[in-house]
């Protein structure tokens, strides 16, 4: 809460679109400059989305303690679910710390997924405690050229063929995974298609047929 | 030990039974009354609102008319593209007169892709086989809308 | 001595043997490229991608009603799951409530529909496994359901039936009853498959004890569904993070024992009974009449955010990511995909096992080709 | 005529020669019949077993359904493939059919038929001779140069091979009995009971055994569908593939014979023309054959094997023991 609320109000309502989702969602608890109209009276917070907000707090609170406060970006709620943004080099041994902490125990993957965005690429992860119920959505982001990240393979074998994928349709190197290939694509393919800029003619060098691009 | 018996016991027990097969193009299936076939149309109900081209996935639908002389919007094109129609029926869920409607015409196959761009005349046609096989559902239809 | 310095010398070759895109066990276009050394299986590496159709990139330009016929594509042998899934994701988002008759319709038709996939299931397992006739019974049944489906929502395997915010249309008169005469004949069919396979000597001889794995492995490679359960681990959505009104209905979460393949069909075979407990109960308590479509904006925004949710789908978690920048599209649409996922230990398992194991263990983690490429 | 029924013991001069050619042919075209409505009974019992109707379309109630598909094997494209062993390519169905065929010289399929080899050691002669056909699958398997086929052609050599030694076990009990190893000797010697009923272990080692033997379900590993694709016949095409199954349908004749002589007193039966009894005893044997592959699922390939090692050899054995023991007493 703490940070998010002045790095939202200060952000432009372009480059902030898509990432802070709870609070925009719950359209209130953090009413963003230039937002809330005037004439209506922002509805009452919605618990879930505080709830969320105080765990994701509590989070932050463990990561920064462990690994110092520039480890975190950011901490909030997407929808009703507690969020933390983790910088890159601390991913790997957050993610970790995350999973074998007696607190947290996030042991469990339900989905991992890349988003590109158009200054940086956003790596989502939705991790699961199956024995304490925690169920956390764990962010970190690379810069869109040069983008890779550390890998998750070694701490959830289970996200080897997700990384895969997020290498293949977004282009995020993932240092440190065992068999970074294409998976859905063609080994020769050219391009990341779930990029947005990407174009299906511009990258792809397709016979011309009569004198046009198919 | 022996618990494959049982199982022989089951199979043997299903060689007297009514069969299931159906003696495809000799019996034609009984299709339900929301079955999705392939289109039908009616040119006299459209009024060009475009929403089944809007609403498409696929965007296989192409539309086109223009009004008459009592200014009422009259349809001059209408084709479906079935080389990617996916009979999702969003079309007639938007459809606001009914003029877009499922049949129970099922079976499509065509030696090239040209004969899948199917315009309006058969789609009227096609409305026309469906009132024909479907007298009462037609009936039903109209008495729907006297109503 | 020297004898058996000769015999050490002999040399066997390893061969690559390419298990698909063709081949009648791979389900699909999926290839298995395999290295054996005479019929064991050194290593082997899936390859997939042949179905590839691109759809959480084709969804970014879809309005989200039109997503909903593409989800039907994904895991097209649980094609209501995949719709419900999607719509069950936008309503979160959207805080939408669904009325009372639609949730019912949903779940005896979600069930029905797993009962379906689960049916197909074990008709190809025991097609893999040799055995013919099961194949053909369960289509028979299978049928039944399709058939049901056909009435309700005018097609055979791609529905798109649910709507955000309810169902399509209301059941035809009648329909109901329909199910309600089902659900006995199935119990019967149910009884025959355990007496025509559960006990056969060959198959438990070619399933017990094959593709063994641990909760902590299957929870590390976030495997989930009856891959997950087979292990003994009790996890299920429908229980543990209940999703529609799946808190209203009494049923049992049937759990493995020794996490190997027998059990993987075993609890197929027990799930089918404790779907039917559940239509059996929605049958009951469904509302008679009353709206199947929920208050919904006719052009469907979702406020910018992310948002995830998950169901037990016939697979395993079936989960729908959306990013939405406020706008009538998706900015990014990602599918958990169940079959996907469960399909990453297959290289562990097969290590080391006879060839004629692979096609056991590949069976039985149930993949449905269209979804793990979707 | 008379020497006609008793052409086995006239010296070979034109007459009888020509005799037995004719008797050849006609066993052939017998033996060709009885295939091609084998497939076609099979795929009915198959069809009616789960639901299905079978062949129905070509001729009336599908009879003709048989001809037609050897009629297509026939007027297909013989496919050689290109980096296929040329010459074993080719030999391999030739040596799995001939001695398929050969084995039905010495099955008495009825009192007064006039083409069997009244051969002393028709049982004998029997086993040797369907052990050929192993050389054929495997070659063929071989030969292929196809990865399928060669692990269906390993798998079935060394299925047939560890499966021979308990069919020729059990069949050493009803020689025993029958103190004799002419299948005719061993029908005659049927007269008072059957030898299933004295025999019943080693008739249910025969029994599993001659599955083995033939490739069917659930020891039908060798062309395991879901597996190996095809197995050993995955490359052939046309009349070479029909002739891969005509030898394995031909064998399922030979084979339910060869129960029915031994084990179901052949020709044997009460109020009925010796060949229909016989007929119906095979008829039984095969329709068992269906039955079981519409119930089974596959073996593993080290099942099988220690199947037959563990399971089925020392009850052969066991078999042979009281059966030696009792004939010395009793």
């Amino acid at each position: 809460m703490s940070e998010e609320q002045p790095q939202q109000s200060a952000a432009p309502a372009k480059a902030a679109r898509g990432q802070e989702g709870g609070g925009k969602a719950a359209a209130g608890a953090a009413p963003a400059a230039g937002r809330a109209a005037a004439n209506k009276q922002p509805p009452a917070p919605d618990p879930r989305v505080l709830a969320a907000k105080e765990q994701a707090e509590r989070l932050h609170q463990a990561v920064a303690d462990r690994f110092g406060p520039e480890a975190v970006l950011e901490s909030g709620a997407a929808h009703h679910k507690p969020m933390l943004r983790i910088a890159r080099e601390r991913w790997l041994d957050a993610v970790n710390y995350l999973r074998t902490h007696p607190d947290w125990r996030l042991n469990y993957v339900e989905c991992m997924a890349g988003t590109d965005y158009e200054d940086r690429i956003e790596v989502v992860l939705f991790v699961q405690s199956t024995e304490l119920g925690h169920f956390v959505c764990l962010k970190t982001q690379t810069p869109r050229d040069e983008a890779w990240l550390p890998s998750l393979v070694s701490v959830y074998p289970g996200v080897n063929w997700e990384e895969r994928e997020i290498y293949d349709l977004l282009g995020v190197d993932f240092r440190g995974h065992p068999d970074l290939r294409r998976i859905m694509l063609d080994d020769d393919f050219v391009g990341h298609p779930l990029r947005k800029d990407y174009s299906v003619w511009a990258e792809t060098e397709r016979p011309l047929v009569d004198g046009q691009r198919p | 030990m022996f618990g494959f018996l049982k199982g022989m016991s089951v199979t043997l027990s299903q060689l007297p039974k009514k069969k299931v097969t159906l003696q495809y193009p000799d019996v034609r299936p009984e299709w339900p009354e929301r079955f999705r076939g392939v289109h039908r149309f009616i040119p006299e109900l459209c009024i060009n609102c475009n929403q089944c081209a809007r609403i498409c996935p696929t965007d296989c639908i192409s539309l086109g008319g223009e009004r008459d002389a009592n200014k009422k919007m009259r349809i001059d094109t209408f084709d479906i593209n079935f080389d990617i129609c996916i009979l999702c029926d969003l079309c007639t869920e938007v459809c606001p007169t009914e003029a877009i409607l499922m049949s129970d015409t099922f079976e499509m196959a065509a030696e090239t892709r040209d004969n899948f761009y199917l315009d309006m005349n058969w789609l009227y046609e096609n409305q026309l086989r469906y009132e024909q096989n479907h007298p009462e559902r037609a009936q039903a239809a109209t008495a729907g809308d006297d109503a | 001595m020297a004898l058996l310095d000769e015999a050490n010398q002999v040399r066997t070759e390893e061969m690559l043997l390419n298990v698909g895109p063709q081949h009648p066990s791979t389900h699909g276009v999926f290839r298995l490229l395999v290295k054996i050394s005479g019929e064991t299986i050194l290593d082997a590496d899936p390859v997939i991608g042949y179905l590839h159709r691109g759809t959480e990139k084709l969804a970014e330009d879809l309005q989200y009603t039109q997503i909903i016929p593409y989800t039907d594509r994904l895991d097209y042998l649980a094609a209501m799951l995949n719709n419900y899934a999607f719509c069950h994701t936008v309503e979160e988002a959207l805080d939408i409530q669904v009325p009372e008759r639609a949730e019912y319709l949903r779940v005896i038709l979600m069930e029905m529909q797993r009962i379906a996939s689960h049916l197909l299931f074990i008709g190809t397992y025991l097609l893999d496994l040799g055995a013919m006739s099961p194949f053909l019974y369960v289509f028979q049944e299978r049928e039944r359901i399709v058939q049901l489906f056909n009435e309700i929502s005018g097609a055979r395997m791609t529905y798109n039936f649910m709507r955000i915010g309810g169902v399509k249309y209301d059941a035809p008169p009648g329909w109901l009853d329909k199910v309600r005469a089902f659900v006995p004949f199935m119990r019967e069919k149910i009884k025959m498959y355990d007496s025509l396979i559960t006990g056969n000597e060959i198959f438990l001889d070619r399933t017990r004890g094959v593709g063994v794995y641990d909760a902590e492995t299957a929870l590390a490679y976030g495997m989930s569904g009856i891959n997950l359960r087979s292990t003994g681990f009790d996890w299920d959505l429908r229980r543990k993070k209940p999703y529609s009104i799946y808190d209203r209905f009494d049923f049992a979460v049937p759990l493995g024992q020794h996490g190997d393949c027998f059990d993987r069909y075993y609890l197929h075979l027990l799930e089918m009974g404790e779907s039917l407990k559940i239509v059996e109960q929605a049958l009951e308590q469904i509302p008679d009449t009353g709206p199947v479509l929920g208050k919904v904006p006719r052009l469907i925004r979702i406020p910018a955010g992310e948002y995830y949710s998950g169901i037990e789908g016939a697979r395993g978690e079936l989960g729908f990511f959306i990013v939405s920048d406020g706008k009538d599209k998706p900015y990014r649409l990602k599918i958990r995909k169940p079959s996907f996922v469960n399909l990453q230990l297959l290289p562990q398992l097969l290590r080391g096992q006879n060839i004629a194991n692979l096609i056991a263990i590949l069976g039985a983690v149930d993949i449905v080709l269209g979804e793990v490429d979707a | 005529m008379d020497w006609l029924w008793q052409w086995h013991n006239v010296g070979l001069t034109w007459l009888p020669f020509l005799g037995m050619v004719i008797g050849a042919v006609i066993v052939l075209l017998i033996g060709l019949g009885v295939v091609t409505y084998e497939i076609y009974f099979e795929r009915k019992v198959l069809g009616w077993m789960q639901g299905r109707i079978g062949p129905n379309r070509v001729g009336p109630l599908g009879l003709f359904q048989s001809f037609a598909d050897i009629l297509k094997l026939l007027i297909k494209e013989d496919v050689v493939p290109e980096k296929a062993d040329r010459s074993l390519f080719l030999l391999a169905p030739v040596i799995a059919f001939i001695p398929s065929f050969m084995v039905l010289a010495v099955i008495p399929f009825s009192r007064t038929h006039v083409f069997t080899a009244n051969l002393s050691i028709g049982a004998l002669y029997y086993l040797a001779l369907s052990a050929i056909t192993i050389h054929g699958v495997m070659l063929g398997g071989w030969a292929s140069n196809n990865k399928y086929a060669l692990i269906g052609g390993m798998r079935s050599a060394a299925q047939m091979l560890s499966y021979e030694i308990p069919l020729g076990l059990s069949l050493v009990g009803v020689v025993l009995m029958a103190g004799s190893l002419n299948l005719n000797d061993i029908v005659a010697a049927q007269r008072t009971w059957w030898f299933v009923i004295p025999q019943i272990l080693g008739f249910l080692v025969f029994l599993v055994a001659a599955t083995a033997e033939l490739n069917r379900t659930p020891f039908d590993l060798p062309e395991a569908e879901s597996e190996l694709v095809a197995g050993y016949h995955v490359e052939y095409t046309g009349f070479r593939f029909a002739f891969f199954m005509l030898t394995e349908y031909l064998y399922m004749f030979a084979m339910a014979g060869l129960a029915a002589t031994l084990f179901l007193g052949g020709w044997l039966g009460p109020w009925l023309p010796g060949w229909l009894w016989f007929a119906i005893k095979v008829a039984a044997f095969i329709f068992f054959q269906f039955w079981l592959r519409a119930t089974m699922p596959r073996l593993r390939v080290d099942q099988l094997m220690s199947f037959s090692w563990k399971v089925l050899l020392p009850v052969a054995l066991l078999n042979l023991v009281i059966t030696a023991v009792v004939k010395a007493w009793v």
